[in-house]
C-alpha cells in the first residue's frame, strides 16, 4: 500500500509530533508515504480569506505535483488541509472560472491537474483500506481501561463527510475500540474548538476549548483523541488561560496515531508524546511505560 | 460556409401523457429556454415511426429530440420500450448515413419535471450549435446535381428525399 | 445621561447591487434562497459574539447594506467550522458567504484596525506568497508586532511551554522552486493585480 | 393523399389568441394573424383578445357560417386545457369537430422564450405547421363506452371513507379496501381535532360504523389491491386479503380469546399507540376499530408461526368459532368503472435529523406520540408524563421537522403548525407545564386558524421564531442539569439562546407513502418529483388523474388537515358519480385502424398491442383492429412494415406536413 504524502506547514511545526506518530504507525502497518516533492502550504482558511482564485491556485499546485508523482492517493492528516484541498477539487470541477485559472497557472509551471488523484485523509485509509482486522493484529499493548474522548473536529467530516458521518462521524470510535480503549460517549465530538480564535480572540476561541475540555473532564475521559495539529494545540496548550479565565479541565489530548503507536508497542519516545504540555497519564493497569 | 445567424432547428416529439404535459408545466412555471425546438404532439413515444426523424432532418431540421415517459410508467404500458428499440435501430442508421447521432436525442421527462424540459432542450440546442446545420436539402441537392449527369434519360426526376428516407427506413 | 442612537436605514444607505455580487462569487449562489430561520446563528459556536448573527448577514448582503456587513466583526469571528453550511435547510453556504465578505473587505480596506484577525489571513497570506510555506513562531511574531504587545506578554507562559516542547520551529520554512510558485500566484491574481492591491 | 379533393375546396379559418396579455405581451398576435392570411388555404385569420371567451368562440361560428370555413386552427394555449372546448365551438358551429387543430403557443412559447421576434417566429413556425396539418383532417364520430357503475376507494382514512359513503350514498355499490385490520387511519389516532377541538373519535366512529353497516358498501380491511387491468368505465381489479385467522362473520369482538392467549402478558408493540404500549399476539386494533374484530399477528402468533400453541384462545372462543387458523390468502377479481385512491402519508422519520435527539433522548418525543399521550384511551390514560413517570415542568415544541428543509423534504406539510399548537393547548390543560413553540413561519389559513393562533397566544403559549439547530443535554448551568438544551437563535428578539426543557415534542412533517411509487405504477398515475400522486390540472382538475376514471383524494396527493382531505374525497366521489350517471365515457377517435388491401399478413403487429386489440383474421390472411379495445397509442402504426395501419388524428401524412409546416418558415 502506498500514497502520496502532503503533510502540511502544522506538522513540520506545532503539530510535529503528530507527524512523528503517523510516520512510524504507518510503517508499522505496511503503509508506504512518499512526501510530496516540494510541497507548498494548503492556503488554510486564511488564503480564502483574501483571494479565492489565488488560494485555488495555491492548492492545485499540490495537487497537481502529486498528480505527477503518480496514480496514489494523496494521504494528507492535518484537518485544515483536507478540507482545503478537497474543497479545491471540487471548486475546479463545479466552477469553470476557476477551472481555468487554474488551468492557466499550472501550465506557466508545466504542471497539469486532471482530478484523478483522491485527497484522503488518514482515518479513512486506516479503516477502508488498512482496515481493523489488520490494525488489531499489530496490537501488542491493548489500552485496556484507558478512556477516550474521540474528538474529530470540524473540517474532516464538514462539509465533505465522504468517508464519515457528519453528525455523528463514528470513525476513530471503532478505531479506539480496536486498540482496546473505553470510548467515552462524547457528543461534542465534532464541535468547533475554536480554530485561530483562540489566539485573536480568546475570550470567544478559548471558550470553546474551555467547553470541550469541561465536557470531557465531566465525562471521565483519562485522554482526548484528536485528528488535527490545530485542534491538538489548542485542547493542550491554553491550559494556563483557562485555568485564570474559568477553573482548570485538565486531561491531556493526543493524536489518535500516537495512541496506535503505544498499542503497537512502539517506543513511547519515539511518538513524540514528550512534546505534550499536558502529558498523558500512564496506560492504567501496566506499569507506566510512558515517560512524560 | 458558416452563416453567422444560423440557428439550430430542432423538431420534437413528445408523447401527449408525459413530456408534452412536462412542457405545458415548463410553460406554466414561466422557465425560459431556448426558442429553437417546435413541438408536435403525438399520443406516444412509440407512434414516432423512424421516418418522422428521417424526413424531419431531411427537410432541413437540424436535431430531433423524442420525448416519453420514464421506462415502466407508460401511459399505454410499454409503448416507449417499443420505441428505445426502434432507436437503437435508427441511430445504426444514422451512422451509416454519416449523420452525426447526438443530432437524434431520446429523453424521458415525465409530467412533473417541468425543470428538465428546459434543460434538455438548452442542452440539446447547444449541442446542435456545436455540430453546426445538417443542411441535408442542400446536401441532397448538390448530390442531385452531381448524379444528373449520371442518370438516364435525362430529366427524370430523383426521388424525392422523403421517399428516399422512406425507403432508407423500411430497408 | 441616557445615550440614544439613531438607527434607522434609509435608501441611500444602500449599495446596489451587492447582494448581486456576493451572489455571484462562487459557492454564493443560493444567498437569495434564505428563509431567515436562524439555523445558521443557532449551531454557530461564535455567534454570540458577533454584532450581526450569521442570519442577518445574509439578510444585511441580500438588501445591500455593504458598508454595515463588511465593518462588523462578524466575518472575522468565523472560523470556518462549517456548521452552518452544513445545517443550513437551504443549502446555502454560509461559510463561502463569509470568506467572499472577509476578501471585499481586506480589498476595500475596512476592516477593524489592530484587529488581529484579519491581520493574521494578510500576514498569512503574505508568508505564504514570498516563502511557499508558513513557520508558525514567525507568523505568531508578527501577529503580535502588528495588534497588541500586551497580549503577547499575557500568553508567555505558553510561550515557555512550547518552546520547552519544541514544538515552534525555529528555522523559517520555505519551497525550493519560490519562483514557480511565485509565478503561477501571478496568474491567478490577474492583468488587474488585485492581489496587490489588496495589500 | 386526395383527402382535400374530397371535402372539395379546403377554407380555413385561423384564429390567434393574446390570451390577455399572456401571449400578446410576448408575441406579436397581429403579426401571425398577417403571416397565416397568406397561407394556402386560409379564408379568415383574425387575433382577438380572448378565443375562449364566448364572443370568441361565437366568432368562429359566425366565420363557419359567413365564409363557409370548413377547416379551423386555434392558436392560443394548450390543447390539453382547451381543445374540448374549441371542439364543441366547431361543433356549435355546424362542423365536424375534428376539423380543428390547435396550436400551443402560450405554454410552449410566450410563457417560456424570453425574446418578442423569436417568440414571434416560433408562433408563426407552429400556426404554420398546424394550417398545413388541419388540410387533411377527417371528419371521424367519437365512440361511446359504457361504464361499470361501481366504485372502487383505496385506502380507509378519514378521506376514504368519505369517499365511499358519498358514493354509496348516492346509491352506487362500492369495495372498500384497506390494508391495516382497521379503517380510521390516522384521524382515529387523534385526540382532538383543530380548530374547534372537538374530539376526534366523536366525529370518526360514526362515520366508521356508517361503513360497516352501509348496504351498498363492501369492506375489506387487512386487503391489498395487487393488479389493475383496463381503463375508465370497465376496470378488473385483483384484492388480495391477507387471512385474519378470525372469521369477520362469526366473531362479536368479546375479546375473550385475547385474555385467553399463551401470552399472559402484551409484549408486543402496539401500532395504534405508535409503540408506547404492548399487545398480545392477537388483539384489536383499538377500541372502536372497524370491523370490529379481533386480528391475529402471524408473525407473532405461536399456532402460526410454529403449530405449537396450546390454542387457548379457540378455547375461549368455544362454540362461536370465529378464530380459524386455516383462513388462506385469497385472491379476489372485482369489476369497477372508477377508482378513487386515498392511500394518504408516513410521517416522516424523525431519526433523520440527528441533531434533535430522537431515539437517543427518551424525552423528545413525536407529535403523534404526544397525542396518544393525551389521549383518554391512550397508553397513560391521558396523562402526559417522561418516559420515568414525572410529568413535564417545561414543554417545547419544534416545527418543520421534515419540512422546508431542502436535505429531507422541501415541502410545507400544512398542519404541523396548527397540530402543534392544539397540542400545545392540550398539554397545558393537562399539566401545568410551560410550552414554548419554535417555529420559522406560523402557518394558520384556513378558516378560524388565525383565531386558533390568537387563543394559543392569550392562553400564554411561549412562541419563539426559529429554527431549533441542536438539542443535548450537556449542561452549562445549573438550571441546565437535568434538562434537554435547545440552543436556537430567537430571531426576533435578535440573540442566541439555551432553552432548557423537560420535554420536546418533534413534529414530524408528512411525507408520501413508502410504497407510493408501486401503488403509482399499479393505477398508472404519475407522481410529482416528490413522490405525491400527481393531479391532472393543479386548479382546474385537482382529484383527477391523467388517467380517466383514476381520482385521487387526501394526503396520497399532498399534504393537508382534515377539512381538506375531507372536501377533496367528496369531489372525487362527485367525478366518478358524473361519469356513473353519464352512463357512458366518449372515446376520443384517436384509434389505428388497417387498410386491408395493403396489409400484408406479416403479423408484426400482433405482440406489440398491450391491450390485444390486434387480432389475426387467418381465413384473409390479414390483421384486424378492435376499435372498442384500442387505446390509440399508435405504436403499430409506427411499425407496420407495409404502411397498411394508420390512426385517425395522428395520420402519417398530417405529421408529415407538420414537420414541413415547423420547418418552413425561417
Amino acid at each position: 500500500m502506498k500514497y502520496s504524502y502532503f503533510p502540511g506547514c502544522s506538522l513540520k511545526g506545532l503539530g510535529r509530533a503528530y507527524e512523528e506518530s503517523l510516520l512510524p504507525v504507518m510503517r508499522h502497518l505496511g503503509v508506504e508515504l512518499a512526501e510530496l516533492n516540494d510541497w507548498n502550504c494548503c492556503g488554510a482558511t486564511a488564503y480564502m480569506s483574501v483571494d479565492e482564485s489565488m488560494a485555488a491556485v495555491l492548492a492545485a499546485r499540490n495537487l497537481a505535483i502529486a498528480e505527477k508523482a503518480g496514480p496514489e492517493d494523496l494521504l494528507t492528516p492535518c484537518s485544515a488541509c483536507y478540507l482545503v484541498l478537497n474543497k479545491t477539487k471540487h471548486n475546479i470541477t463545479d466552477y469553470p472560472e476557476i477551472n481555468a485559472t487554474v488551468r492557466k497557472a499550472l501550465a506557466g509551471a508545466h504542471l497539469t491537474y486532471s482530478g484523478k488523484v483522491p485527497v484522503r485523509h488518514p482515518l479513512d485509509v486506516l479503516i477502508n483500506d488498512v482496515g481493523l482486522d489488520v490494525i488489531k493484529e499489530k496490537v501488542v499493548r491493548p489500552l485496556k481501561g484507558l478512556k477516550v474522548a474521540p474528538y474529530y473536529g470540524c473540517q474532516i467530516v464538514r462539509p465533505y463527510a465522504t468517508f464519515d458521518d457528519a453528525w455523528n462521524p463514528t470513525t476513530m470510535d471503532r478505531l479506539l475500540a480496536t486498540l482496546g480503549a473505553e470510548v467515552v460517549d462524547y457528543p461534542l465530538k465534532t464541535k468547533c474548538c475554536g480554530g485561530s480564535l483562540t489566539g485573536t480572540v480568546p475570550e470567544a476561541g478559548l471558550r470553546l476549548t474551555y467547553i470541550l475540555l469541561k465536557e470531557a473532564v465531566r465525562r471521565g475521559a483519562d485522554v482526548i483523541a484528536t485528528v488535527c495539529p490545530l485542534c491538538q494545540f489548542n485542547l493542550d496548550a491554553y491550559h494556563d488561560q483557562i485555568d485564570r479565565r474559568w477553573e482548570p479541565a485538565r486531561v491531556a489530548t493526543v493524536y489518535f496515531t500516537q495512541l496506535m503507536g503505544l498499542a503497537f508497542g512502539l517506543p513511547p519516545e519515539q511518538l513524540g508524546l514528550k512534546r505534550n504540555m499536558v502529558a498523558m497519564k500512564p496506560l492504567p493497569a501496566e506499569p507506566a511505560k510512558v515517560k512524560v | 460556409m458558416p452563416d453567422p445567424n444560423w440557428q439550430p432547428r430542432i423538431v420534437a416529439f413528445f408523447c401527449n401523457w408525459c413530456t408534452y404535459t412536462a412542457a405545458d408545466l415548463a410553460g406554466v412555471s414561466r422557465l425560459k429556454y431556448a426558442p429553437n425546438a417546435l413541438v408536435i404532439r403525438l399520443m406516444c413515444s412509440g407512434r414516432v415511426d423512424p421516418q418522422f426523424i428521417l424526413d424531419a432532418l431531411a427537410k432541413g431540421a437540424d436535431g430531433v429530440l423524442i420525448g416519453g415517459c420514464h421506462l415502466g410508467d407508460c401511459h399505454y404500458v410499454e409503448g416507449n420500450y417499443k420505441t428505445v428499440r426502434r432507436f437503437e435501430m435508427l441511430q445504426r442508421l444514422l451512422r451509416d448515413l454519416g449523420i452525426e447521432e447526438r443530432r437524434v436525442r431520446l429523453e424521458w421527462i415525465s409530467a412533473s419535471e417541468g425543470e428538465r424540459v428546459k434543460t434538455v432542450i438548452n442542452e440539446m440546442v447547444e449541442q446542435v450549435r456545436a455540430l453546426g446545420p445538417l443542411r441535408l436539402p442542400q446536401r441532397q441537392e448538390e448530390w442531385d446535381r452531381e448524379m444528373t449527369p449520371l442518370a438516364e434519360p435525362a430529366g427524370q426526376s430523383p426521388l424525392a428525399p422523403q421517399r428516399a428516407a422512406a425507403e432508407v427506413a423500411h430497408a | 445621561m441616557m445615550r440614544i442612537k439613531r438607527t434607522i436605514k434609509y435608501e441611500g444607505d444602500r449599495v446596489r447591487g451587492f447582494g448581486k455580487e456576493i451572489q455571484s462569487v462562487p459557492g454564493c449562489e443560493r444567498l437569495q434562497s434564505c428563509i431567515q430561520c436562524g439555523t445558521c446563528s443557532g449551531t454557530c459556536p461564535l455567534s454570540i459574539y458577533m454584532d450581526f448573527s450569521p442570519r442577518q448577514v445574509v439578510a444585511l448582503v441580500r438588501a445591500d447594506f455593504k458598508n454595515e456587513v463588511l465593518r462588523s466583526n462578524t466575518v472575522w469571528l468565523c472560523a470556518s467550522c462549517y456548521a452552518c453550511t452544513v445545517e443550513c435547510p437551504r443549502l446555502i453556504r454560509i461559510t463561502d458567504i463569509m470568506y467572499a465578505l472577509k476578501q471585499r473587505a481586506i480589498k476595500e480596506g475596512v476592516y477593524p484596525r489592530r484587529f488581529p484577525i484579519p491581520v493574521l489571513a494578510k500576514e498569512f497570506y503574505e508568508m505564504v506568497r514570498k516563502k511557499g510555506r508558513i513557520t508558525e513562531m514567525l507568523l505568531v511574531m508578527k501577529l503580535f508586532l502588528k495588534t497588541d504587545w500586551l497580549a503577547a506578554l499575557g500568553s508567555w507562559r505558553q510561550g515557555i511551554g512550547v518552546m520547552r516542547t519544541g514544538r515552534f520551529g525555529l528555522r523559517a520554512e520555505h519551497i525550493e522552486r519560490q519562483a514557480e510558485l511565485a509565478g503561477m500566484m501571478a496568474v491567478a491574481g490577474g492583468e488587474d493585480g488585485k492581489a496587490k492591491e489588496a495589500l | 393523399m386526395n383527402t382535400n379533393q374530397k371535402n372539395g375546396e379546403v377554407r380555413i379559418g385561423f384564429y390567434i389568441c393574446h390570451c390577455g396579455h399572456n401571449i400578446a405581451g410576448m408575441v406579436d398576435c397581429p403579426a401571425v394573424a398577417q403571416y397565416a392570411a397568406k397561407l394556402p388555404g386560409v379564408v379568415v385569420s383574425r387575433d382577438y383578445k380572448y378565443m375562449c371567451s364566448d364572443p370568441g368562440q361565437e366568432l368562429i361560428q359566425q366565420d363557419i357560417r359567413e365564409h363557409q370555413l370548413n377547416r379551423v386552427v386555434v392558436a392560443s394555449c394548450s390543447p390539453l386545457l382547451h381543445e374540448h372546448t374549441f371542439r364543441n365551438a366547431v361543433a356549435a358551429g355546424g362542423l365536424n369537430p375534428f376539423y380543428f387543430q390547435m396550436v400551443n403557443i402560450r405554454e410552449h412559447d410566450s410563457w417560456v422564450t424570453a425574446d418578442r421576434g423569436q417568440a414571434t417566429a416560433k408562433a408563426k413556425s407552429l400556426a404554420h405547421a398546424a394550417i398545413r396539418r388541419v388540410r387533411f383532417h377527417r371528419a371521424l364520430e367519437t365512440t361511446r363506452a359504457p361504464i361499470h357503475p361501481d366504485v372502487l376507494v383505496v385506502g380507509g382514512g378519514i378521506s376514504g371513507i368519505h369517499a365511499a359513503l358519498t358514493v354509496a350514498n348516492a346509491g352506487k355499490k362500492v369495495f372498500l379496501v384497506e390494508r391495516n385490520p382497521s379503517i380510521g387511519g390516522h384521524m382515529a389516532q387523534f385526540d382532538k381535532t383543530f380548530p374547534t377541538l372537538d374530539c376526534a373519535a366523536c366525529i370518526l366512529t360514526p362515520k366508521m360504523s356508517a361503513v360497516r353497516s352501509h348496504e351498498n358498501i363492501t369492506l375489506w380491511t387487512y386487503s391489498e389491491v395487487v393488479k389493475v387491468s383496463g381503463y375508465v368505465g370497465n376496470y378488473t381489479v385483483t384484492v388480495r386479503r391477507r387471512p385474519r385467522y378470525v372469521n369477520e362473520e362469526l366473531c362479536v369482538g368479546c375479546l375473550e380469546c385475547i385474555t385467553a392467549c399463551v401470552f399472559k402478558e402484551p409484549k408486543f408493540a402496539d401500532e395504534f399507540n405508535v409503540g408506547l404500549s404492548k399487545r398480545k399476539p392477537i388483539y384489536i386494533p383499538f377500541a372502536q376499530a372497524v370491523p370490529p374484530v379481533v386480528v391475529i399477528d402471524p408473525e407473532r402468533c405461536l399456532q402460526v408461526r410454529t403449530g405449537k400453541c396450546k390454542k387457548t384462545c379457540l378455547e375461549a372462543c368455544a362454540d362461536r368459532h370465529a378464530i380459524d387458523f386455516a383462513q388462506k390468502e385469497e385472491l379476489v377479481e372485482i369489476k369497477v368503472g372508477n377508482i378513487i385512491i386515498a392511500t394518504g402519508f408516513k410521517l416522516f422519520d424523525a431519526k433523520r435529523l440527528p441533531q434533535y435527539g430522537y431515539g437517543r433522548y427518551p424525552n423528545v418525543l413525536t407529535a403523534i406520540e404526544v397525542e396518544r399521550y393525551v389521549n383518554s384511551s391512550g397508553p397513560t390514560a391521558g396523562e402526559i408524563v417522561l418516559r420515568d413517570g414525572r410529568h413535564p415542568k417545561s414543554v417545547g415544541f419544534i416545527l418543520c421537522v421534515g419540512s422546508r428543509d431542502m436535505k429531507t423534504n422541501r415541502w410545507c406539510s400544512r398542519t404541523c403548525c396548527m397540530h402543534s399548537m392544539k397540542l400545545a393547548q392540550l398539554v397545558r390543560e393537562h399539566t401545568d407545564a410551560d410550552v414554548t413553540v419554535f417555529y420559522m413561519d406560523i402557518r394558520a389559513p384556513g378558516k378560524g386558524y388565525e383565531e386558533f393562533y390568537d387563543k394559543s397566544l392569550a392562553e400564554g403559549i411561549q412562541f419563539v421564531r426559529g429554527r431549533v439547530a441542536e438539542v443535548t443535554d450537556w449542561a452549562l448551568s445549573p438550571e441546565e442539569e437535568g434538562k434537554l438544551v435547545m440552543r436556537v437563535e430567537d430571531t426576533l428578539a435578535g440573540f442566541v439562546r439555551r432553552v432548557p426543557v423537560d420535554m420536546i415534542v418533534l413534529a414530524a412533517g408528512m411525507e408520501p407513502q413508502a410504497d407510493s411509487q408501486d401503488v403509482r405504477r399499479l393505477f398508472n398515475m404519475s407522481c410529482g418529483t416528490e413522490g405525491w400522486f400527481l393531479e391532472k390540472h393543479p386548479k382546474l382538475a385537482p382529484v383527477s388523474t391523467f388517467t380517466d376514471g383514476v381520482f385521487i383524494a387526501g394526503c396520497c396527493q399532498g399534504p393537508k388537515d382534515i377539512p381538506d382531505s375531507v372536501a377533496q374525497a367528496g369531489a372525487a366521489a362527485a367525478e366518478a358519480m358524473a361519469l356513473i350517471d353519464k352512463g357512458y365515457i366518449e372515446q376520443e377517435p384517436n384509434t389505428a385502424y388497417i387498410v386491408e388491401a395493403d396489409c400484408c399478413g406479416c403479423k408484426s403487429c400482433l405482440p406489440l398491442c398491450p391491450y390485444t386489440a390486434i387480432t389475426f383474421e387467418e381465413t384473409k390472411q390479414k390483421a384486424q383492429i378492435n376499435q372498442a379495445l384500442c387505446k390509440g397509442c399508435g405504436t403499430c402504426v409506427a411499425a407496420c412494415p407495409s404502411g397498411s395501419i394508420k390512426q385517425n388524428l395522428f395520420e402519417d401524412e398530417e405529421i408529415f406536413s407538420e414537420i414541413e409546416g415547423v420547418l418552413n418558415y425561417a
